[in-house]
């Protein structure tokens, strides 16, 4: 036959028509449903034999304790532990996150070093040892190591290194913590003190953000007993709202507060049982500050002031200063005058007393023998070879600040796990392990108490990745040193020796997780100290008594340090961003959820200022802004923001703050002639 | 709606309060559900509109000028009501209310992205996937085994960590014993630092829960839309409860 | 061989020119295909949507669309079963555009949802709660009857009535087309509706949640009526557009002008239906769900005023025009009032479906902006090109307009 | 979806909304079937040709579908509905019943409304031609497609094709037979069919006095096409002169060919 046209149409369509009472189609639906339900590029959770391990934060100095839920070793999940020393279990976002730590994308994975054309190159570890021995030999300037974190058995293993070399620098957020500064104001040192949380009835806080971050989050709001808070702030943070009661403030206004308040608590007769000479000196500084000059200065008026005093009860009251980390802290003389009022209210030996430390704790060796610095107190240009080693202080450090200090052609070197805004500033930079990476030792937030803990590994750190130990020996070798320096190969090692000290000074208590106390009489073993370590445990050391019979010293009361420099900047700029803001480092991938995907990365959207200024000063939110200060200027976006005070700006000081940059940081907009870049002088001009 | 199920007998009906006097806005909250339901970080050029949060943490304020102004911090997750407006609208049950625990549930892999159920929910308490989801390379690792990935071009939101409740009654059923209600808890309630939030069966009258609906302070988002959220929200702050009923401080809608 | 497939005696451009006619569009349909193609490889947030504007641009054309497709049923519904015999003149041009209208508005859906190869979930676990269940069933079963209502047309063309089964199976069709037009109208009727109550009934959204009979909410009835009513018009406005395009007499002035009444009347329900419904919502309806009418208007002034427009200059004044004798003589003002409805209709949609996620429903909320990203544009701007590509050549090769044949001969 | 399928419960809502559902594809999908069974139907008892010429007549413009009965002037304007076939026309059926009274006439000739002739011859086989009319329209260039010898042709559907360059034209059959045999281009073009069934009746056709009110009819509806400029020199008394096609050269005339032969 012959096929026509027709024929084949005919094909096709019966062919069509069949097909649709075929199996095919519905095979073909069935599949279609299967394939669509389960895309093969979807990620498969694995499974695997669930565990649970215990480790502990590295991301600031509270150092929580830490649960994690392994599923076949991979840590999947992370929660606070709950009746440790202090903490009620609470974590932070960050912490809440740290077992992604290995995935942050800015770890650095080799050592990098400076060259001639300011790039940042690869290098070989022994070649950039080579490079800081050299310039640590040649020196005839200081050597200076900047610990971000004293009372880390790395510490006293730096101040061994540096024995007859050079000097421990202290970032002033270090040096100016609330405990510290109190001990400075005893004639002689009564050693160190820690808030005993159990005591305290009320809290009385300048700028400190006791209801956030002041150790492990929630401390004050997850305790039995109902601690009052009242907070001392110019701006509205998240503790001024939170407080039970929030006294706003002019901007840096908080020692003349702190004098009036103290001058009200003496009129009440709170010094009594003081030294006579002790009382007269403090009252000779604090008398100009009636009640009514106050409320000129600070704005604060006499009502409230005198409610607040009468309001403080003698030994359970605790009074703190801690400004925002990202923010920086207050003036010393501010400090000391806040801390004044502790020993009014004769908290110290009540609520806050005195730490016993084992005579030869690796973490505090050659304490003697190394001289220990504010950077403030550091005389500018004098810093030949400066080792950075901010170790997630919890602080950030706005780089001119240590600029000040260096000498023309001085060489920085950054230890650290990320390239931040420090080491970006560096010659060299050595990449250490990431928080959660690597065995580590907690000393605990130096506000409260002297505590150890172990931090465990979880996932590799970064091929290059150095323990700063070995940095610290591998250098002693090359300058020649005949002993390793730390007399110990790695942290762990250090870890073990400070664990047979701790078990022989048979001092303190040893918390677990879900477990009652255990002191050294059932603990009679290094090695079981660490086995508990591992298990979570905590070491707290025991408290002292304080001896009343010490005198104190107002001296840094009295005169103002800051030479503030002649500028026309007519507003304040005051940073913010919080604890776990303050290092690049500490923000693990899904934090983005926090930063990126919802409104609560505070300020980062740009500088907030007050809606009346914005109109005194006709700032077009449509033109574009720069933020001026005396060390520079950084583009913005205006946001009106009817909380924040008139005449101040306010933004963001987190590096992943606003962004274009003009500056690599914000808080590099601080002046390094201030001792404090709480409030930073600026003006907004048109872009 | 005519509902084809009843409620079993002695059913619990999971219920939570959110104390808003407590909470900080840290947003641990939201990273730890980002964590425990395997939702990947940001994509690049995801915001605060489009990314996927299925806790997300608001701030309110009064409108007033500092220094009277004063804020709050509202934890916004799906408010499991009883009435849900996403279940009726979903062409394909996708959506289904468990009667056997009070739980809005979400079938994701019945949903074919029409995103009408987000249209419908007054508190924004849903997310849809608009990217692939992706890790960084090898952090897969970290998944919850638990809970299963969601494909892109799908819709989801809380579910009171609902497989939690599976693990804590297998738990239970191993050790052949009936399960505490305190062993199920979902991942916010356990990573709040400040016990903002607490958890409970609502049919029980001594649950924690319970107790705090019965408060005087506890109140619900948009109450007048009569979708009867599962969650309360505590504050002693009048203007705050003005604010949840009328979205001004201090006035309240007039009916006609 | 291309003039031999075009029916004798119509007046077509010679194929040079036709061809330059459907360059730039076929250009415009390749770059939406592209957009398409980059929205389902990878992912909708390239549409600029996000959680808060899970609807976009998308939905709000869909419905606008759909509604001007309506001409397409109406027509049908007067011809077939009403016997309006003057509107034989255009009813395939009808049925095409209604054609085009609804495989238009499949083809943007299964872009924008994001799990195109479940769609057909709906109709193996259907929720017939949901409004979107009508509407799918719907849609689907009247794009069905709407592609055996176009074939005919199709099967008219001169080439094609060569060969005998054709032209035997086209007339057997259309023996039978009322009990299509009769099933249309049943489905039309059921998914405007429901397009409409897709919304009304969100009681998550005070703005335009609405009070029901029965288990239909006001904007159910609204829909369809306002579909009704823009469906003539567009059909009117489109002929008219066409003649004018290709200087051509397509139909009477008579055809015009019935047109232009059916319109009328129906504009007089929907104004006053409307009119009433606004009423009963902004003092009953939305405080009944605590929300201050003033909130809706507070956001932004003027912004959700539109409301009073779409009554007014696009519902009664269209309507007027119609009504009066002598303006609806003059084919000038017929077209104004055509104009006029089919904004009315694109308003009325684009309250709806924008202004509806952009207004705040939690106290903490902000007025939202949204718009569409070039890919979701380019994505519709692929169904416009489709449509007119469409519909040129079923005017070229297809018999739109009966009556064009003897209109020319004298 | 269907009782069967994962999920589905038996409640009022399932059931009202699916019902309807099913119902209308349903109603739809018959519909459907039904117009392709009678098309199929349609081809089997071959009646494709009428079902063609139906609907082609359908299409036929209002002046192309006189009465004859108009024509004659028995009655005023009317429009045939019946595909001309006047056999089965209650009005025509009537008309004779009344007065009116066919005049034989001496030609044997009978005339399809499509201008093809039959004339009957003795042996049940007739000649179909085109009428001089058409011829001349059609013009002397147009080539003719005849059917093979053997071919059935269908009444009213195509007896043969003309081709003008690349449009064609057909003409109608008048009636239905086996083609006997055929002309050419020589002898002139016509048919010579055997009638499929003997004793055809023919009534369908015009003849006789019915003939020139047609032809005159027809003349008239052809001026009407023809523009006024080239009208002058068509005719010599009523009768188209030879090759019109040449005095008008501007107008399509095949597009006037199909309008004579009723081919839309």
């Amino acid at each position: 036959m012959i096929v026509t046209r027709r024929h084949i149409l005919k094909l096709l369509g019966g062919g069509a028509v069949g097909t649709i009472f075929s199996p095919i189609p519905w095979k073909l639906l069935r599949d279609s449903s299967v394939w669509t339900q389960n895309w093969s590029w979807l990620p498969v959770p694995q499974r695997g034999p669930v565990g649970s391990a215990y480790s502990a934060c590295t991301l600031c100095p509270s150092g929580c304790g830490l649960k994690v839920r392994t599923i076949g070793g991979r840590p999947v999940l992370v929660n606070g532990i709950s009746n440790t020393a202090w903490g009620k279990g609470g974590l932070c976002p960050a912490g809440t996150a740290i077992h992604q730590m290995p995935w942050h994308p800015g770890q650095l994975r080799s050592v990098k070093m400076r060259q001639a054309d300011g790039r940042f190159m690869e290098a070989k570890l022994d070649v950039a040892l080579a490079a800081v021995a050299a310039a640590i030999k040649g020196a005839n300037g200081t050597v200076a190591i900047l610990d971000g974190r004293p009372g880390r058995l790395i510490s006293g293993a730096y101040r061994e290194f540096l024995a007859g070399k050079g000097m421990i620098v202290q970032p002033p957020s270090v040096a100016r913590s609330s405990m510290k500064v109190l001990r400075s104001l005893f004639k002689e040192d009564p050693g160190p003190l820690a808030i005993d949380v159990d005591q305290v009835k009320a809290v009385v806080s300048f700028a400190a953000s006791v209801l956030e971050n002041f150790g492990q989050p929630g401390l004050l709001q997850q305790s039995p007993k109902k601690i009052r808070t009242i907070q001392f702030e110019a701006i509205q943070s998240r503790t001024a709202l939170k407080a039970d009661q929030w006294v706003p403030i002019k901007p840096g206004t908080e020692r003349e507060i702190a004098l009036g308040l103290a001058n009200l608590l003496l009129k009440k007769g709170y010094a009594a049982n003081w030294d006579e000479e002790d009382r007269t000196a403090l009252e000779k500084i604090c008398a100009e500050w009636t009640p009514s000059k106050v409320f000129a200065t600070s704005g604060v008026d006499e009502a409230t002031l005198t409610s607040v005093a009468n309001t403080m009860e003698i030994g359970s009251t605790v009074v703190v200063a801690g400004p925002d980390a990202v923010g920086g802290p207050l003036a010393i003389e501010a400090e000391a005058s806040i801390q004044t009022l502790n020993l009014l209210l004769g908290s110290v030996g009540q609520a806050i007393k005195p730490v016993k430390i084992a005579a030869d704790d690796p973490a505090f060796a050659a304490i003697d023998a190394v001289e220990t610095k504010d950077l403030a107190d550091v005389p500018a240009k004098s810093i030949e070879v400066l080792i950075i080693d901010m170790a997630m202080a919890g602080y950030a450090l706005p780089w001119n600040l240590l600029a000040d200090k260096l000498a023309p052609k001085a060489l920085v070197v950054s230890l650290t796990p990320v390239l931040d805004d420090l080491a970006q500033h560096s010659q060299v930079v050595i990449p250490t392990a990431l928080p959660f990476t690597t065995v580590q030792d907690i000393p605990g937030h130096p506000d409260f108490l002297r505590s150890v803990r172990m931090a465990q590994a979880f996932g590799a750190p970064a091929d290059d990745a150095l323990d700063p130990v070995d940095f610290l020996n591998r250098l002693g070798k090359i300058l020649g040193i005949n002993r390793d320096v730390t007399a110990a190969d790695s942290l762990s090692e250090l870890i073990e020796k400070q664990a047979e000290v701790l078990v022989n000074a048979k001092e303190g208590v040893v918390l677990q997780p879900k477990k009652d106390p255990a002191d050294f009489d059932d603990i009679d073993e290094a090695d079981e100290l660490l086995k508990r370590f591992k298990r979570g445990a905590c070491f707290v050391a025991a408290f002292g008594q304080i001896d009343t019979a010490l005198k104190f010293s107002f001296d840094s009361l009295g005169k103002i340090s800051d030479e503030t420099k002649k500028h026309d900047f007519r507003m304040q700029l005051i940073l913010t961003g919080g604890v776990e803001r303050a290092s690049l480092a500490s923000r693990s991938p899904i934090l983005s959820k926090v930063d990126q995907e919802s409104g609560l990365n505070p300020f980062a959207d740009g500088a907030h200022v007050n809606p009346e200024t914005i109109a005194n000063l006709a700032l077009l939110p449509k033109k574009r802004w720069v933020v001026n200060t005396p060390e520079g200027s950084i583009r913005v976006q205006i946001r009106p923001d009817p909380t924040v005070p008139p005449g101040v700006i306010l933004m963001s000081g987190a590096p992943n703050g606003p962004k274009p940059w003009d500056v690599a940081n914000p808080v590099e907009l601080a002046s390094p002639g201030q001792k404090s870049w709480r409030i930073i002088p600026a003006v907004i001009k048109e872009a | 709606m005519s509902r084809a199920k009843e409620k079993p007998e002695g059913a619990p009906r999971y219920a939570m309060t959110i104390d808003l006097d407590k909470c900080t806005g840290c947003g641990a909250c939201m990273v730890a559900c980002a964590v425990e339901n395997n939702v990947p970080p940001a994509q690049s050029g995801a915001n605060d509109r489009n990314g996927t949060t299925l806790m997300r943490v608001y701030a309110m304020s009064n409108k007033q000028a500092y220094p009277h102004a004063k804020q709050v911090f509202v934890p916004m997750t799906c408010q499991q009501c009883e009435d849900p407006p996403c279940e009726t609208v979903c062409p394909q049950n996708a959506v289904e209310y468990d009667w056997t625990t009070g739980i809005v549930a979400q079938i994701p892999v019945r949903c074919l992205g029409c995103r009408y159920c987000m249209v419908a929910c007054p508190y924004h308490a849903r997310a849809f996937n608009w990217w692939d989801p992706t890790w960084p390379e090898g952090m897969e690792a970290t998944l919850n085994p638990d809970i299963s990935t969601r494909s892109r071009g799908t819709a989801e939101k809380c579910n009171f960590c609902h497989h939690r409740r599976q693990l804590a009654r297998e738990r239970a059923a191993h050790e052949d014993r009936e399960m505490r209600e305190d062993e199920y808890q979902p991942a916010c309630v356990e990573a709040c630092p400040v016990g903002a939030i607490t958890f409970g069966n609502l049919e029980d009258p001594n649950s924690a829960v319970s107790k705090g609906f019965a408060k005087p302070e506890a109140f619900a988002f948009v109450e007048k839309l009569g979708t009867e959220p599962k969650i309360r929200y505590l504050s002693s702050q009048k203007w705050v409860h003005d604010m949840a009923r009328s979205g001004v401080p201090g006035k309240e809608a007039t009916n006609g | 061989m291309d003039k031999t497939a075009i029916s004798r005696g119509l007046q077509r451009a010679p194929l040079g020119q036709f061809l330059l006619w459907l360059g730039p569009w076929i250009a415009l349909l390749a770059f939406g295909v592209y957009c398409a193609y980059l929205c389902l490889r990878y992912g909708l947030h390239l549409t600029n949507m996000d959680n808060r504007f899970a609807f976009g641009a998308w939905i709000f054309l869909d419905l606008t669309v759909i509604a001007l497709g309506a001409g397409a049923f109406f027509t049908g519904f007067l011809l077939y079963i009403l016997k309006r015999k003057e509107l034989r003149a255009v009813i395939n041009s009808a049925v095409t555009i209604g054609f085009i209208c609804y495989s238009g508005a499949v083809v943007i859906l299964m872009v924008d949802v994001g799990q195109p190869l479940r769609a057909w979930f709906t109709f193996w676990h259907p929720n017939v709660h949901s409004m979107l269940t009508e509407v799918t069933f719907c849609i689907t079963c009247y794009l069905g009857v709407l592609a055996f209502e176009y074939i005919p047309i199709l099967l008219k063309n001169r080439k094609l009535r060569q060969i005998p089964s054709f032209l035997v199976f086209e007339f057997n069709m259309h023996k039978v087309m009322y009990v299509l037009a009769g099933a249309g109208t049943f489905l039309s009727f059921f998914h405007q509706g429901s397009l409409g109550g897709l919304y009304g009934v969100l009681n998550g959204r005070p703005f335009v949640y609405r009070e029901s009979f029965g288990i239909w909410p006001t904007t159910f009835f609204l829909f369809i009526v306002s579909a009704a009513a823009a469906g003539p018009s567009f059909i009117l406005l489109t002929t008219w557009i066409t003649s004018k395009v290709t200087k051509k007499r397509l139909v009477t002035q008579e055809v015009y002008e019935s047109l232009g009444k059916i319109s009328g009347y129906i504009l007089i329900g929907y104004v006053l239906f409307k009119t009433i419904d606004t009423l009963v919502w902004i003092s009953m309806t939305a405080p009944g769900m605590g929300v201050h009418p003033d909130s809706f208007f507070a956001s932004k002034p003027g912004y959700t005023a539109l409301h009073l427009l779409e009554v007014t200059i696009f519902g009664f004044l269209p309507m007027a025009i119609y009504m009066t004798k002598r303006l609806r003589s003059q084919i000038k003002w017929l077209v104004t009032a055509a104009v006029l409805t089919c904004l009315g209709i694109v308003v009325n949609r684009y309250i709806l479906t924008i202004q509806t996620l952009a207004l705040p429903t939690l106290p903490f909320d902000e007025l939202l902006s949204y718009m569409p990203s070039w890919q979701e544009t380019g994505a519709f701007l692929m169904v416009i090109a489709y449509g007119m590509i469409v519909y040129s050549l079923s005017f070229r090769y297809a018999n739109l307009f009966p009556l064009e044949r003897e209109l020319q001969r004298n | 979806m269907f009782p069967w399928v994962y999920g589905f419960e038996w409640t009022a809502g399932n059931v009202i909304f699916l019902g309807l559902f099913f119902s209308v594809v349903i109603v739809i999908l018959t519909t459907v079937a039904v117009a392709v069974v009678r098309s199929r139907r349609a081809f089997k008892e071959r009646r494709h040709h009428e079902v063609k010429w139906e609907s082609t007549f359908e299409d036929l413009g209002s002046e192309a579908r006189p009465c004859r009965h108009q024509l004659s002037g028995e009655t005023d304007q009317r429009m045939c509905r019946h595909g001309f076939e006047c056999k089965d026309c209650s009005f025509h059926k009537q008309m004779l019943d009344s007065a009116y009274k066919l005049v034989e006439a001496e030609s044997d000739r009978y005339y399809h409304r499509g201008h093809a002739w039959v004339s009957k011859g003795d042996d049940g086989t007739v000649i179909i031609g085109l009428d001089d009319f058409a011829t001349r329209i059609v013009g002397p260039k147009a080539r003719a497609k005849l059917p093979k010898i053997g071919r059935m042709i269908h009444e009213n559907g195509t007896a043969w094709r003309f081709l003008l360059g690349d449009e064609s034209v057909r003409v109608l059959a008048p009636v239905s037979g086996q083609v006997i045999e055929h002309g050419g281009p020589d002898r002139g073009w016509y048919l010579k069919v055997k009638l499929l069934d003997q004793g055809a009746d023919l009534r369908h056709l015009l003849t006789g006095n019915e003939v020139n009110p047609w032809m005159e009819y027809e003349m008239a509806r052809l001026i009407r096409m023809i523009p006024e400029s080239c009208q002058a020199g068509l005719t010599e008394d009523g009768q188209l002169v030879d090759d019109v096609t040449a005095k008008c050269p501007s107008l399509e005339w095949d597009l006037v060919c199909s309008e004579i032969l009723l081919e839309p």
